[in-house]
């Protein structure tokens, strides 16, 4: 039973270490970016060939995916996403889908279109007894630095100026910019910081969820999943719904085996009706 | 060209797909990454009619209308509750619970394996469906047309002016007197028939049916030809489907490997040169020259 | 004389392919108060969102404004000089709370939120209100509230009494003025209603289909009501209230 | 007409999935194609041998039927091969049968296949005939119950139905039988309720590229630990990635007909042959059904001195010959495979993973349903 | 009997009561005023009236019916129109176009899937002669909406209620960004509507308030303050601490 809700509970931390840059770029900048996937599969590609090639320890690698990634997303923000901010989101899911497709390719031609797997160093690997109840030491790992990253990103990005600044250019950028607000770097830091996030979210999951080209597309249904669960504006909401889709995903292969992935479809269309708007939104005025 | 009769059957049966999609996103402006139910649905049922024992193309059609039709009024409800998003996430779980659905049934739909003994007869008693895909083209280029047809005089109509009015406010619709539920509920159930339709197509003209026929790349792939061609003109949903289909034919067959990639460069270009997709584009060159 | 503020020198300006504003030239020194009226469609907005360069198209002309040449700037570098301005239709930030709305373009100066606050009560009371669900007047309130919290020098006001309750109005009015005399603010004030912006403003300029058609002293208008009754059109006459 | 044939090249359709989830199989069984072509040359029985090769996505059944349709008529292809999965297969076989072709299907596994047209041959196994030998293995290694974990799908189910049947035929039980979803595998959950059933044995097919996943996760649940045995078929230890899976996959037992460290001269020669083309790949099982596919065509172009269709077809029935593998036979009557399939464990060898067979079943055929 | 009448009309947002326990009652062909401060919930108010909100609690009556729990389209179709305060408009259609849609609702036309919309000459024709008569232009009917200056789309906001020929009209500041010449000839074509007709007006216009309305309503705090003639009102001295300000008015 607790170790359900712990293997329930590491899963959700994985699902929002993944979803959580898309809940920056699409949540608060308001660019459906399908091509997030992507941002993660690079990550996940630089870990592994840093790690397996290079030898480079595992947290190096992971900081150093980041940080590429990071670096990637804010180049292709000034050379590409810059011109379709403020267009329909259909035409975002246009760009983006095919940005997938070439970072698919492209990684295909690079490394092939094997799994890639990642031997974790022996502090990270095993299981530990807690009180009697077995965990993974890896899970334990992403539980802790997913709450860092949830405590950072809600007190040094949603609930600060810069925060309330970036809502204000996402609500009216024209305006914005007339209101002194420099609304492209605004855009271009915030950009790559949801890069470099997917970036992380997909070295961390490559031990867990093996990588691929086909990454992007794989787990794009995910990523919305959380975001569009989760609600805009907000990481908390995102976490809660990465928490409570784990957890119900988790359960129900535990408990209920033979009904597949209903659970979390069920879970999802389920919270979405009740909550249209996302888990922390105020009831809609009605 | 007769060599290519099997890929343009199944340009024509896209085309199709995408002007459901278009009746949808494009008029009634309700996003939906979930499209690919009613076209499964409309697959299954009529594959599974023709599986026991029924292989009258056109009552096939019918009864794949129907069901995807009432499939589409039964879940709207929940589809039109909220905005884009929550529109395209519960569209999208619907048709993956869908899926699931059909997986764990392998005694009625044959599961993973797909659908298999579905025996159609000869299009109006006549023209039977060949190897060189003739009959199975010009089936669908009519059964297209007549469609087309069809869906031009509902856009052009009050109710098609209703839903351009929905999708332009849909918070004034109200206040003229417009039931918008009632209208979004009717585009949607239209849109999911016809996406019926096109899956019976594809299910009578392969005699095969898989999950496949459900599954969200079809949704999403449709919506990328929607928006690749243009939305809300119905001739943008079947240029986008027809140029999407042959430029992945070519593509895949001279580079199998990393197709791809030329599709994503063209995606990227195409977002990044116009609005409005290949028909915008095509009027704004027209116009430049004009 | 010393430079003007703001000067416009031959500015046309207009939306794609369509010209709106023709041969354009304005000053506006420091601590002046400057009426923008004209007919409906005749380019007001247009000729403040111009200035700050938020939309339309610059097609010829030079703008200067704090001693620079601001017309190649981005509208943000505008406005960090010192532009604050209030839209005709108000684009409050509808995600933001009426205090984050304040508080996200601040630049220190003597305007603050407690300032701000002081203006406007009914926006202290509502301060922890999405911006989005406020009223109409509320929304203006807070649009101006929001220029001034940028603490410019030249305030760019778009109808900023529409929808604004009469004692408000009176009050709001009465502030620009004090702004004006005490702090040397200056302002460009486009209003419908010339007996509301004629005596808070000292110049006056009226634009018709695109082109200044009068200029000169509010005061001298306000005194004959013929000239401003051609050009603004039957019943707009700047005759003060019964 | 032979004469007519005579000195025009004779073309294959090779259809596979080369991109999206199982593009992997698909670069393993076209590698082998190639290889074969530049090893044993490119012409047979007068004609020279054109791959045509298409990709399918894996996914799609009316893609892989056009392109059937496409390479028959507009390409005049002599025979058809390749298909990766089940539904693909099955979309594909009327073609071959109204075309009269012959369907070299050389990757999908799932029993069925070869009765949906009397075109189709099969180079490459069926899940029941390497399922069974496990099951027996296990029993006599005195295993009395075993858990049941597949991916939930056609070829999954086939496992699953036969290690029950084996298993539980010679005397064993199988308390737990979990399917998990194709998509969205995180095999945590199952593998606590394995742990918390404490069967002797897990039995275990997943399509090769998720074995990792499942080694890893047996490994970190310690269920090594617990006492259960992890079995299963091949794919689970696929030798394309076997290496990378590092330590967890140790010890491993698992029933397949190819090993990359299969102990014979021609395998020798097949495993250094592919490497040096295909750096940074080793073959796996896929591979070799593409290898063994060339060789039935080619040998039967050979035979009939570059005949077509039925003749085609008759020349490849019953044909049988030393493959990498080991011995093959093309059943002439079921026109499917009839080969050894070998108990293998997982050892590392000069630092490097292995999958060492240790036992033989000679001459499986497919146990049938 | 009224032609629209709340009891103990309220409405909450969260803690925060924006429209208190409000009884009103307009009698047929009245031409009412309702005014009061910023943030009074005179815009509230309306929208409960119309349906776009569900009250908390109290009753919503129409020529005497209850209407409280009909949606908003219903309402429409008994006569009940609006407009609003920040414009509602088809930013791509034209405002032949929209005003068209306006008339082929009314006549309860949408549902039709089958003859053309430009098929429905009369109805076209009707949406011009409506424009016509607010001094539009033969180009500004058919530009697109989005490219027409503010002025113009307030007056259009004006006209889709008009199309519809409500019962009982709801005006939510139909003068705010029309200049005065204007904004008095809309409200005298509105006070020149038949006397069936039954007008509410929200303004802060004092002048065109006090020209218009036979009864003046004022909200504050989202409870009625005071309620009686202009005169009575002008002169009332909460209202003009509240509200009016300055002199008195009319
Ligand atoms: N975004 C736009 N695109 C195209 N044309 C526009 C746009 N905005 C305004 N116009 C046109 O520019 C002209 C001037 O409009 P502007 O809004 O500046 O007038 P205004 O004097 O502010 O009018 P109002 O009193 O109604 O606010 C009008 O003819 C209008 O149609
Ligand atoms: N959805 C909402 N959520 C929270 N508060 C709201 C909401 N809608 C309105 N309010 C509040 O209710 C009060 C009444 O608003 P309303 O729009 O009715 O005022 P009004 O009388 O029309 O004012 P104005 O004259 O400025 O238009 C305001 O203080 C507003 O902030
Ligand atoms: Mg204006
Ligand atoms: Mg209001």
């Amino acid at each position: 039973m607790l170790t359900v809700l712990l293997d329930g509970l590491a899963a959700g931390m994985l699902l929002f270490v993944l979803s959580v840059g898309l809940s920056v770029t699409l949540g608060l900048m308001n660019f459906v970016n399908l091509a997030h996937g992507a941002f993660g599969m690079a990550g996940g590609y630089l870990c592994v060939v840093l790690l397996n090639r290079l030898g480079l320890p595992f947290l190096a690698c992971l900081l150093a995916a980041a940080l590429c990634t990071g670096l990637l997303g804010l180049a292709l923000e000034r050379l590409l996403y810059r011109r379709l901010y403020g267009r329909d989101h259909l035409e975002q899911v246009l760009f983006s889908i095919g940005l997938v497709f070439i970072a698919g390719a492209a990684v295909d031609w690079l490394m092939g279109a094997r799994q890639q797997l990642i031997t974790l160093p022996p502090w990270l690997s095993g299981r530990v007894e807690l009180g009697g109840v077995g965990l993974g030491v890896y899970r334990l790992f992403l539980i802790a630095v997913c709450t860092g990253l949830l405590l950072a990103l809600h007190l040094g990005l949603v609930r600060t100026r810069f925060g309330s600044r970036l809502r204000a250019a996402v609500d009216d950028a024209v305006v914005a910019r007339g209101l002194g607000i420099p609304v492209e770097r605004l855009f271009a830091v915030t950009f790559a910081l949801g890069s470099g996030l997917a970036g992380l979210g997909g070295a961390l999951g490559v031990e867990v969820l093996g990588l691929d080209p086909t990454f992007p597309l794989k787990y794009m249904v995910y990523f919305l999943i959380v975001v569009a669960v989760g609600g805009a504006n907000t990481v908390i909401g995102p976490f809660l719904a990465a928490i409570l889709l784990g957890l119900v995903d988790v359960a129900g292969k535990y408990y209920l085996p033979q009904f597949g992935a209903f659970g979390i479809y069920t879970a999802m269309v389920a919270l979405l009706i009740l909550r249209p708007q996302g888990l922390l939104a105020r009831a809609a005025a009605r | 060209m007769p060599e290519q009769l099997p890929l343009l059957g199944q340009a024509a049966i896209a085309a199709l797909f995408v002007l459901s999609l278009d009746l949808l996103v494009g008029y009634a402006g309700v996003l939906t990454l979930g499209h690919a139910a009613f076209f499964g649905l409309g697959a299954y049922g009529a594959g599974l009619l023709a599986q026991q024992g029924w292989g009258e193309p056109l009552s096939g059609l019918l009864a794949a209308a129907l069901l995807a039709g009432l499939l589409g009024l039964l879940t709207a409800p929940l589809v039109l509750r909220g905005g884009d998003l929550p529109a395209l996430m519960v569209t999208l779980g619907l048709s993956l619970m869908l899926g699931e659905a059909a997986n764990k049934l392998p005694g009625l739909t044959g599961g993973a394996d797909g659908l298999l003994g579905v025996e159609i007869w000869p299009v109006l008693g006549l023209f039977r469906f060949d190897l060189h895909g003739r009959t199975a083209f010009l089936y669908a280029l009519a059964v297209l047309f007549l469609l087309f047809l069809l869906a031009r005089r509902i856009t052009a109509s009050p109710f098609g002016l209703a839903l351009r009015g929905i999708r332009g406010n849909a918070r004034r619709m109200p206040a003229l007197g417009t039931p918008v539920r009632r209208r979004l509920v009717a585009a949607y159930a239209l849109s999911a028939a016809y996406a019926g339709i096109a899956g019976a197509l594809l299910a009578q003209t392969t005699q095969f049916v898989s999950l496949d026929a459900l599954s969200f790349q079809r949704s999403a792939e449709g919506l990328l030809m929607l928006v690749l061609g243009g939305l809300g003109a119905l001739y943008g949903a079947m240029l986008g489907a027809i140029v999407f289909t042959l430029a992945h034919h070519l593509l895949s067959e001279m580079s199998p490997l990393f197709w791809q990639f030329w599709i994503g460069l063209a995606l990227v270009g195409l977002a990044l040169a116009g609005r409005g997709g290949l028909l915008g584009l095509g009027a704004a060159l027209l116009g430049r020259r004009a | 004389m010393a430079e003007p503020l703001l000067a416009l020198r031959g500015v046309g300006a207009g939306y794609g392919e369509a010209a709106v504003l023709h041969d354009i030239a304005l000053e506006v020194a420091p601590g002046e108060a400057v009426a923008l009226l004209g007919r409906n469609g005749t380019g007001k907005t247009t000729l403040l969102t111009t200035i700050l360069g938020a939309g339309p198209r610059l097609r010829a002309g030079t703008i200067r404004f704090a001693g620079r040449a601001i017309e190649r700037l981005p509208s943000e570098r505008r406005a960090a000089l010192g532009l604050g301005w209030v839209p005709q239709e108000r684009n409050i930030f509808r995600s933001l709370t009426v205090e984050e709305n304040l508080t996200a373009v601040a630049r220190p100066g003597p305007w603050t939120l407690a300032r701000v606050f002081a203006l406007f009560p009914r926006l202290a009371e509502r301060r922890r209100n999405p911006g989005g669900a406020l009223s109409g007047g509320e929304q203006q309130m807070l649009a101006m509230g929001r220029a001034l919290m940028l603490n410019p020098r030249l305030l760019l006001l778009d109808e900023p009494t529409e929808g604004l309750a009469p004692v408000i109005v009176q009050g709001l009015l009465a502030a620009i003025a004090r702004m004006v005399r005490e702090e040397g603010l200056a302002a460009i004030l486009v209003e419908q209603h010339a007996r509301l912006a004629l005596p808070v403003t000292d110049r006056v300029v009226i634009l018709d289909r695109g082109r200044i058609v009068h200029a000169g002293p509010s005061a001298a208008l306000l005194a004959a009501p013929e000239v401003a009754e051609r050009h603004l059109g039957l019943h707009h006459a700047a005759t003060p209230d019964p | 007409a032979p004469a007519l044939a005579q000195g025009r090249p004779a073309r294959i359709g090779l259809i596979l999935p080369m991109t999206g989830p199982f593009a992997s199989t698909g670069r393993q069984v076209e590698a082998a194609v190639r290889l074969y072509l530049r090893q044993r040359g490119e012409s047979f029985g007068g004609r020279r041998l054109e791959i045509l090769l298409r990709d399918d996505t894996g996914t799609a059944p009316e893609v892989t039927r056009r392109l059937a349709q496409e390479l028959v008529v507009r390409d005049k292809v002599q025979a058809l091969a390749g298909f990766g999965l089940t539904p693909l297969a099955f979309a594909a076989a009327p073609v071959a049968t109204e075309a009269k072709l012959p369907m070299v299907v050389m990757a999908a596994a799932t029993s069925a296949i070869v009765q949906r047209s009397p075109f189709i041959l099969r180079t490459s196994f069926t899940l029941p005939q390497v399922t069974a030998p496990i099951a027996e293995w296990a029993l006599r290694e005195r295993v009395q119950t075993a858990a049941t974990l597949v991916a939930d799908y056609a070829p999954g189910l086939d496992a699953e139905r036969v290690f029950k049947a084996r298993f539980t035929g010679g005397g064993g039980r199988v308390p737990l039988e979990l399917r998990t979803p194709l998509r969205n595998p995180d095999y945590a959950p199952f593998l606590q309720r394995v742990r918390d059933a404490k069967p002797e044995a897990l039995f275990i097919f997943v399509p090769s590229g998720e074995g990792a996943a499942v080694m890893k996760q047996f490994a970190e649940r310690g269920l090594a630990e617990a006492g259960v045995r992890l079995i299963g078929t091949g794919d689970v230890v696929d030798d394309d990635l076997l290496n990378d899976m590092g330590r967890p996959a140790l010890g491993a037992v698992t029933s397949h007909h190819y090993s990359a460290a299969h102990d014979s001269p021609e395998n020798k020669a097949y495993v250094q042959g592919f490497i040096a083309a295909n750096p940074g790949m080793r073959p796996n099982f896929m591979s070799v059904g593409g290898w063994d596919g060339m060789q039935l065509i080619a040998e039967a172009l050979q035979a009939t001195g570059g005949g077509e269709g039925e003749a085609l077809l008759a020349a490849m029935k019953g044909r049988s010959w030393t493959s990498p593998r080991g011995p093959i036979t093309i059943d002439a009557e079921t026109r499917d495979i009839v080969q050894d399939v070998y108990i293998r464990r997982v050892e590392e060898r000069d630092g490097q993973l292995w999958n060492i067979e240790f036992d033989r079943l000679p001459a499986m055929r497919d146990p049938g349903t | 009997m009224s032609a629209l009448a709340t009891e103990g009309l309220t409405r909450d947002f969260g803690g925060f009561r924006a429209v208190a326990d409000v009884s009103l009652a307009l009698a047929e062909g009245a031409r009412h005023a309702l005014i009061g401060p910023n943030g009074a919930g005179k815009t509230t108010l309306v929208n409960l009236l119309s349906g776009a909100l569900r009250p908390s609690a109290g009753r919503v009556l129409l020529g005497g019916a209850e209407i409280t729990a009909l949606p908003q389209h219903a309402r429409v179709k008994r006569g009940l129109a609006r407009t609003f305060q920040v414009n509602q408009l088809f930013p791509d259609l034209t405002p032949e176009g929209a005003v068209g849609l306006a008339v082929l609702e009314r006549q309860g036309l949408t549902g039709r899937w089958w003859r053309p919309a430009a098929a429905h000459a009369a109805e076209r024709e009707e949406a011009r002669a409506l424009l016509a008569g607010l001094r539009f232009s033969a180009a500004e009917m058919r530009a697109p909406t989005r490219s027409l200056p503010y002025g113009r789309q307030r007056l259009l906001e004006i006209a889709l209620a008009l199309a519809l020929r409500p019962r009982v009209l709801l005006l939510d500041e139909p003068a705010a960004g029309v200049p005065p010449g204007e904004s008095r000839a809309v409200l005298e074509a509105v006070a020149a509507l038949p006397r069936s007709v039954t007008v509410l007006l929200i303004e802060h216009d004092m002048d065109l308030v006090f020209r218009f309305a036979e009864r003046i309503t004022v909200l504050a705090q989202g409870a009625v303050l005071a309620e009686g003639p202009p005169a009575a009102i002008a002169r009332d001295p909460a209202v003009r601490a509240v509200y009016l300000g300055g002199p008195a008015h009319g």
